[in-house]
C-alpha cells in the first residue's frame, strides 16, 4: 500500500490503490522499503533544499549521510523542517504537508503558502522526492488519479512540485502489486506532470531518466538486468558492466 | 476611529449572504477558524461557494458546513483527508460541486486575486487533465497554462494575535492560507486567540497588514479540531 | 512649481515645468495651497487608507478633521506613516516615497515593494491625492510627463496608483503659471492613466468627474462659476445654487 | 554544512560577468547596498543590465556604477532624482538605454521572475504609451496589459541580519525591493549589518527565507549615501 502513497496527505479509504488485491510476488526480493529510501538518500546532496513527499519518500530524511546539511520544504509553509515532536513539543499548529506534527529547526522560517509556493514554482527547491503510480518512458509521471469514474480526485501540490522543483526524484515498487509494470512506454493513468521524472529508485533497480530512454544504472542484490527487464513496460538501457 | 473588534464570531458572520463565495483559512485544522464557521452554520447562508484546500473532517467545522447543505461547492487542492467523511459522499451522489485546483495554484489564484492580477501563466498542470479548456502559451520555448485571480465575498480566518486595526500575526504553519485569503476578499473576519493593544505588534513582524481586515473577534480558548473529531462531535 | 509635482518623487532641475514662465495671474485670488489641501482635507474618511502624494497632496494629512482616524499608506513599504522625525527619531532607512524621513505609528506595519503594490493593485487604499498637469472631460490624468523629446521619463508609482486606488483625488492650480487651462476635452500630455480621477480641487473650486461630464460643485471666496469656466477647456456642469 | 558567509564584498562579487543582469536592491539610498556596489565597480564587470527604482544620485554607489560605464541598460521607475548627476546626461548623449517601468508594474515584474510566474496581466499603465506595444487584453470587462516576469543573474542587496543559512531581516523601508529581488536572481549576494547565530532570528520573522540567498557579507559600518553625495565624495 505504501508504494502508492500518490501525495502529500493522508489517503482515504477509497483510494483506489487498495482496491488492488494484494500479491507478494517480489517479497524477499530486491530492496526493502527502507533500503529504497537509503538508496535515495545517497543522493541527497551537502546544503541542497528538498521536499519530501509522505510515506517512504519520507522516510529518505534519515538516511541522508552524516555531514551533508539539509534543508527540509514542506509546501504548507516551513523551511527547515525538523523531526517528529517529543510529547511536549507537539503543537498541532506545527505540521507538514501530510498533517503530522513536525517541529522545526534553528534557522528555519515560515511563510504562507503563496510564498510557499512561488518558492516551488520558482524553481528553488532542489529536490523534491514522491511516490508514482505509473512513470512514462519520457519522464511523465501519473500518480495522482487513476481516473475512476467513482474516484474522489485529489491533487494537492503534487502538480506544483512536479512542474517547479529542479529534480524529481521517484521512489516506487518496480511493479504493481499484481504484478503489472508502472514503468510504461505511456502513463494510462492521468498525468501529474510532462517529462517531470530524472530518477526512479525501484525496489529493484536505480533508473535514469535521459534524452536516449531509460537508463539502468544501478541493480539491487541478487537482481538481474534481465530480471528488472521483464517486469518493466519499456527497452531498458544497460549501463551496468 | 478605527476599530475592528466585534463582540461576537456571530455578529461578524451575520452579513454572508446565500450564494456568496467564502474563503475558509486552515490547512487541515491548522488555521482553521473553526467557531468562526460553526457561526456561519448558526447563521444558516446557503448556497456557498467555499475556498480551502481540504474539505475537513469528522462533522464539525467545515465538513459540518458542508453537512448542513450550505455549500453548492468546493474549490479545494485536496477534498481527501484522513477523516473526510461527509465531502466523497455527498460528492458521489451529485450534491455537491468540485473544481479540483493544484494546491500551488490555487495559492498563486487567491494571491493574484487580491493583487490585482485578473491572469497569470504557471508551468503546473500543462499536459494533465486539470489543464483541460485553459488556455495554453509559450513562453521562451517552455508551455504555461494561464489561470485566474481569485476573489470571493468573505475570508474567514483565524490569528494568533491581532490589534484594533487589525495588523495580524499567526503561529507557525497556521499561517498558511490566510495572509493571501486576507487580500482577497472583500470582507476578512478573523477570530484571533488575543487581541492586543496597537504597538504590541512589532511593525517589522505584521505578517498581515490591517488593511486587508475587516472584523476582529477574540475567541481565547479555540476549539481544536482533532480532539472535537476524535471524541466523535457533531456540530451543531 | 508646486502645482506641478506630479510625482511622489523629487523633481530634478531637468523638469520642463520649471522651464515655464512664472505669471501672476492668479495671485490673491482663490484658495491658497494650504487651503486646497484642508478643502481636500475634509473629504477623507474617518478610518480610512490614504497615499498622498509630495508637494501640496502632503499636507492634506494635516488639516483632517479631529476625530477621523487616518491610516497613511507610502508605496515604499509602510503602511501607518506618521509625522517627520525628530532629530532623535531619523533614520535613513524610514523614509517616505518622496525619500523623506518619516516615522511609523503604533499599529504600522512594513512590506516588500511586491507586497506595497499588491495592496495599491488589488484596490485596498481608499484614497490616493495627487498633483496633475492636465486632467480631462472623461478624468484622464496627465501628470508624469510633458512628452518633451529631451525629457528624461520618470513615471514611479504613480500609474499604479492610478490604476488601483478607490478613489482619485487631485489638487492642482486650475490654470498653468502661464494661464493655459489644464482641464481639457482631452489630455495632450502622455496620459499616467484613462478615467481615473473622481475629484479635482483647485485653487478655483471643486470639481467632480461623473459620467455626465465635470460638475463645479464648490467655488472658493470671490470666485464666479464664469470666471473658473473662462479659464477651464470644457464646459462645466454647474450644481452650485 | 551550509554556510553563505563570504569573506569579503570582492569575493561576493566576483563571479559577475560581463553583460549580466544585475539587480540592486534600495530605494533611493534607504537599502542601497553600497559596499557591494563599490565592489562591482572594483571587479569592472562591464555591458551589465541594472534593475533598480533610480540611478543613485551623487558620484558614489549606484551612480558611481553607471558613470563608470558599466551600466548598458537600466531598468527603473524613475530615473530622476534630486541628485541624480549621472544618468540623466548619459541618456541624453545615447549612452544608456532606459526601460522605463511603472514603480508596481516593476514590483510584480520582478516578484513574478521569481516566483516562476512569465506573465500575468495588469491594469496599471492602460491607455498610456508604456503599454504601447504590449498585448492588452480584456477580463471581466476591464482592459489589462501583459507584463513579463523579471530574472536576474545576481542581485545585490543590503540586510540588518542574516544568519549562515542566508536568513533576512531588513529595516524599516530599507526593506522594499530585496525580498522580491532575492527570489528573481540566481544569484542573491547580501551585505548584512550584522551575521547573527542559527535561531537567533525568529522563524516567524525571517522575511528572506535563506533558500533564496548565496552569499553573506558582514559590512557592519555601511556608508551611507546621502552623506557621501554631501560631502562631494566620488567613487572610485
Amino acid at each position: 500500500m505504501s508504494s502508492n502513497l500518490i501525495n502529500k496527505e493522508p489517503m482515504s479509504k477509497a483510494t483506489p490503490a487498495k482496491q488492488q488485491t494484494a500479491l507478494s510476488q517480489e517479497k524477499n526480493i530486491g530492496w526493502s522499503r527502507e533500503q529504497m529510501a537509503q538508496r535515495c538518500a545517497q543522493d541527497i546532496e551537502d546544503s541542497s533544499y528538498v521536499n519530501l513527499g509522505i510515506g517512504i519518500p519520507e522516510k529518505v530524511a534519515q538516511y541522508v549521510p552524516e555531514g551533508r546539511e539539509v534543508i527540509y520544504h514542506t509546501e504548507n509553509g516551513l523551511l527547515g523542517m525538523g523531526n517528529a515532536p517529543t510529547e511536549e513539543e507537539l503543537d498541532p499548529d506545527l505540521i507538514n504537508a501530510g498533517k503530522k506534527p513536525v517541529t522545526a529547526i534553528a534557522g528555519a522560517s515560515y511563510f504562507h503558502h503563496g510564498d510557499s509556493f512561488a518558492m516551488i514554482r520558482g524553481n528553488h527547491i532542489d529536490v523534491c522526492v514522491l511516490g508514482a503510480m505509473q512513470v512514462s518512458e519520457k519522464g511523465d509521471l501519473a500518480n495522482w488519479s487513476t481516473g475512476a469514474a467513482d474516484a474522489i480526485p485529489a491533487v494537492g501540490g503534487a502538480m506544483d512540485l512536479v512542474a517547479g522543483v529542479k529534480t524529481i526524484y521517484i521512489i516506487t515498487q518496480h511493479t504493481t502489486k499484481t504484478g503489472a509494470a508502472k514503468i510504461l512506454p505511456e502513463c494510462t493513468f492521468p498525468l501529474t506532470g510532462k517529462g517531470v521524472v530524472n530518477r526512479i529508485y525501484s525496489d529493484l533497480c536505480v533508473i535514469d531518466v535521459t534524452k536516449k530512454g531509460l537508463v539502468l544504472t544501478e541493480l539491487a542484490p541478487n537482481i538481474s538486468f534481465d530480471y528488472v527487464q521483464a517486469r518493466t513496460g519499456v527497452t531498458l538501457l544497460n549501463a551496468i558492466q | 476611529m478605527i476599530n475592528k473588534i466585534v463582540a461576537s464570531c456571530a455578529a461578524a458572520v451575520a452579513d454572508i449572504k446565500d450564494g456568496d463565495t467564502v474563503m475558509i483559512g486552515g490547512f487541515g485544522e491548522a488555521g482553521s477558524p473553526i467557531e468562526l464557521i460553526h457561526a456561519l452554520i448558526d447563521h444558516g447562508a446557503s448556497n456557498l461557494t467555499v475556498i480551502n484546500n481540504n474539505t475537513g473532517s469528522g462533522r464539525v467545522g467545515l465538513a459540518a458546513l458542508i453537512e448542513n447543505g450550505q455549500v453548492a461547492k468546493m474549490i479545494c487542492s485536496y477534498p481527501r483527508t484522513a477523516n473526510s467523511l461527509v465531502f466523497p459522499e455527498l460528492y458521489r451522489t451529485g450534491k455537491i460541486e468540485l473544481e479540483l485546483v493544484p494546491q500551488g495554484t490555487l495559492a498563486e489564484r487567491i494571491r493574484a486575486g487580491g493583487a490585482g492580477i485578473p491572469a497569470f501563466y504557471t508551468k503546473t498542470s500543462v499536459g494533465t487533465p486539470l489543464a483541460v479548456g485553459k488556455e495554453l502559451r509559450n513562453f521562451d520555448g517552455d508551455d504555461y497554462v494561464m489561470e485566474r485571480g481569485l476573489k470571493a465575498d468573505f475570508a474567514l480566518l483565524k490569528a494568533k494575535q491581532a490589534d484594533r486595526y487589525g495588523n495580524l500575526v499567526f503561529n507557525k504553519t497556521a499561517r498558511n492560507f490566510a495572509p493571501i485569503m486576507a487580500t482577497a476578499a472583500t470582507r476578512t473576519l478573523v477570530q484571533s486567540n488575543a487581541i492586543v493593544e496597537l504597538g504590541d505588534i512589532d511593525p517589522e513582524h505584521v505578517v498581515t497588514p490591517g488593511i486587508f481586515v475587516n472584523s476582529i473577534i477574540e475567541v481565547a480558548q479555540p476549539q481544536q479540531e482533532s480532539t472535537l473529531v476524535k471524541a466523535g462531535v457533531t456540530y451543531p
